[in-house]
């Protein structure tokens, strides 16, 4: 498995870069030439990992959240999510569907849908330190090879 | 306007436009929730046939909606719904508290 | 003046990137309400910049480019495109119209469209170490204001 | 294809699509250049109608084929250019060795 390409990206944690995040993550990963529903799931999980970074992470305050995207010539797109907010205290927990600690307008879904709109999820915590959320997927593309 | 209201005698539609994520989630919150205050519709249908993207944050809008409804008897509809907002809407269950019409 | 937002972005020096780049570039500035035509202009500003140091700073190499672009309220983008290339011996001599050191298929305008383009161009280099170019453009929006 | 040959009796027209850059020129080049060697048109209209960005690098290709078509004689006419692929090509002084066509 050859790296083909990286990108890396620095952003605030402010919510307007929510949809220039995952458009541009999207973007990025058009390179390997996904099918319309492989580009919106990677958007779609994307957007949920930054999103958390912006409610969750960093709540009322706005500090940096780093993005590194990675395309393989197997067709693997990974895509780390990074921040250096509050941290996760029970990650089992905070998986599960419907789990939210943001009680009101939340669904407590981010994750279910990460799960559910890429291969693999990994997400690695610390209380104080930050969080990072690493998605894959592989594209089969329009050559559906 | 991101929600545009039509009336008739059975139900009160919102139809959606554009994305649907956290950020804008607030200002179609405070739209549809206008309506709500104003007429206590009892279908509330929310056409998504013209929306572009969804996460999450918009099961989480209508899940309020659900229950601001739900407190005076009204029901809720979602309507017109693209494969890719179907997929995120229905790991919530949503079928169960509404009624999906294509 | 305030800076509103800022992204930061690193990129390999590949030439399918180039795209890529001023794409990114520009859908961060468009949360500034831009006209089309100040959309074209930063697009294709930085394309040239971009190029420069793919065709320039690392020639046959794969190196690291580094675009820092920040959003200001008078309406304000400065976009810094960073190398760590080659360098440029006579910063002047390279600056005029119609001089490449690349004969063949480049016409010499990198700079010259840079300078057309936006409303200020500040190059710094030191041979061996790399090249700083910034850009700044002030967008009057779609608003005229 | 990134361009498409259409021959009469007084030109030969490359009619280019999408995005000029250093990544892409090399393809429209190869398939210019590709046209000249076979058929030596006395006018070579390059077609830019189609076209959504240039670069400095489309001014590059465009002198690269002046020079092999004024190599036999021949002429450049640059057809249907956007405004702002106008202002890169006028950057150049190139309306001294091609003629623009609106
Ligand atoms: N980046 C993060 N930093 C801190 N906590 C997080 C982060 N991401 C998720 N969480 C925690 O995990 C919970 C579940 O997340 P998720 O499944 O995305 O649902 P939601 O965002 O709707 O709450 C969140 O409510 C939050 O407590
Ligand atoms: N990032 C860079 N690193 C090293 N040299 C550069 C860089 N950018 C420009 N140059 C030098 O400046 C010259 C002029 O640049 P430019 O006006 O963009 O024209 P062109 O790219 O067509 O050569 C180049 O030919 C090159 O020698």
């Amino acid at each position: 498995m050859k790296k083909l390409n990286e990108m890396k990206m620095q952003i605030e944690s402010r919510s307007v870069n929510e949809s220039f995040a995952r458009a541009t993550v999207a973007a990025f990963a058009a390179q390997l030439d996904p099918t319309i529903e492989e580009l919106s799931d990677i958007r779609t999980a994307v957007s949920e990992a930054v999103t958390n970074c912006i409610v969750h992470a960093y709540r009322e305050s706005v500090g940096k959240i780093y993005i590194h995207t990675e395309l393989f010539d197997n067709g693997a797109v990974r895509v780390k999510i990074r921040d250096r907010g509050c941290g996760i205290d029970d990650i089992k927990k905070a998986m599960e569907p419907l789990y939210t600690t943001l009680g009101n307008e939340r669904a407590g879904l981010g994750f279910a849908v990460m799960e559910s709109f890429t291969d693999k999820v990994r997400v690695r915590s610390k209380v104080g330190k930050g969080t990072t959320v690493t998605l894959i997927k592989t594209i089969s593309g329009k050559n559906g090879g | 306007m991101p929600v545009k209201i039509i009336r008739d005698s059975k139900r009160t539609t919102a139809e959606l436009s554009g994305e649907i994520d956290h950020h804008n989630c607030a200002a179609l919150r405070e739209a549809i929730d206008a309506e709500l205050t104003r007429s206590s519709p009892s279908i509330l249908c929310l056409d998504f046939s013209s929306v572009s993207f969804m996460d999450s944050s918009g099961v989480g809008l209508v899940m309020g909606r659900y229950k601001s409804v739900g407190a005076y008897g009204g029901k809720i509809e979602l309507y017109g719904m693209p494969g890719s907002i179907e997929k995120v809407m229905r790991l919530s269950g949503i079928e169960k508290i509404a009624r999906i019409v294509k």
